[in-house]
């Protein structure tokens, strides 16, 4: 098993109650698996069930799905509204 | 020369403005964009701003975005400034500011830096009105803005 | 909601900046252009600059300008300074500021200005250097500029 | 005749020596009569044959022919290098 690092920002941040929480995950997880999974075990989180939703992995903005690896910072966002 | 800064503290055109210019005979053209809190948004009346970034991935942003723009434009200098944190009514957000020897690159890369920055850089809104608070919406405009660039 | 001024003296970024933007909480956006004597121009030093001008129909020139700006964007405030007389090495040439709700307005009258100051305002150029006096010549690339407009 | 004001600018104003004249001029007078009169008068001034000569009547930028009238102002000036 490997562990992650999954931060909240914004509506999500309020809506999970926590701006980070250290995860298990095994070898060879996806991102789109990660957020799946975060999905099922938190149906109350709606932003996470938008399909807008942003996640940005080690700093770097994702659209694509990416495998996870040990250590990995994984983001989860709404659009972002700065500027 | 770059300088990319997130702080809570507001900030001085003027000494922006100097740090672009001073000692820079080589640039002929200065560009600075200011944000600023507005007083309205979908009709409510906004008295107070809280800004929320991302510490780390929006340093990174910025220079990522800042350094697309050098790749693509004759610009010397450029600072980019934003705030985090309450703000108030007219208060200053975000600074972006370039010096080129030309004015259409100066004009050019403070635009797409601004640009980028709204729709890639990790920083959240949230609006205080007389109805609550209220996280603003991202806008399908700010997309059409930046895919001008592609 | 205009200024536009000939002038002698110098302008303080500062201060134009303030005046676009004190007492405007309808405007979100505010942006500058300021162009500057630069140290070079096709190779030689120049060490300084006199501007000349047509009084009365630069005024009426700019004033033009910016009300065709006003046709194509939504800008709330304009300023327009341009210096003539004898000006020095990174002296402040000319100021173009718009405050707009919108950035891609503010941004885009500014540059619209510029770019028929530059082909349309009558004013003069000619630089002292090391080689004597040198009247500049007007550059194509400013034409190109204007055209993108049309 | 009617007498209007032609004024030069920057390089053609110290070609020619004078901010200023004043010229009297038939009825129905193009301003490229006026141009064409002022070349064959002061070949020196040798700005006025260039081809991107800018002209403006009463502070209005001119790129195509017109008729003068009594009181116009002509401005003559090479191209414009503000900014």
């Amino acid at each position: 098993m490997n562990t992650i690092t999954v931060k909240f920002f914004a509506r999500l941040r309020e809506q999970s109650g926590v701006d980070a929480m250290d995860l298990e995950i095994g070898d060879m997880t996806k991102l789109s698996e990660l957020i799946a999974q975060l999905q099922d075990q938190h149906q109350d989180w709606t932003i996470l069930q938008q399909k807008n939703l942003m996640a940005a992995v080690n700093h770097s903005m994702i659209t694509d799905d990416c495998l996870l690896a040990a250590g990995d910072e994984v983001a989860l966002f709404p659009p972002v509204t700065g500027g | 020369m770059d300088f990319i800064n997130i702080q809570n503290e507001d900030f001085n055109v003027q000494q922006q403005y100097d740090a672009l210019s001073q000692s820079n005979t080589r640039d002929g053209a200065v560009v600075l964009f200011v944000g600023r809190v507005r007083d309205f948004n979908e009709g409510e009346q906004v008295t107070e701003m809280v800004l929320e970034h991302y510490p780390g991935m929006a340093e990174k942003c910025l220079e990522d975005i800042v350094a697309k723009a050098r790749e693509r434009w004759d610009i010397n200098r450029v600072r980019v400034i934003h705030r985090v944190g309450l703000l108030s009514q007219s208060d200053q957000i975000v600074l972006v500011g370039t010096s080129s020897p030309h004015r259409g690159s100066a004009f050019a890369a403070a635009e797409f830096i601004m640009d980028y920055l709204k729709t890639d850089a990790p920083f959240w809104k949230k609006e205080i009105s007389d109805q609550g608070e209220r996280w603003v919406e991202a806008r399908n405009s700010d997309e059409t803005q930046k895919k001008r660039w592609q």
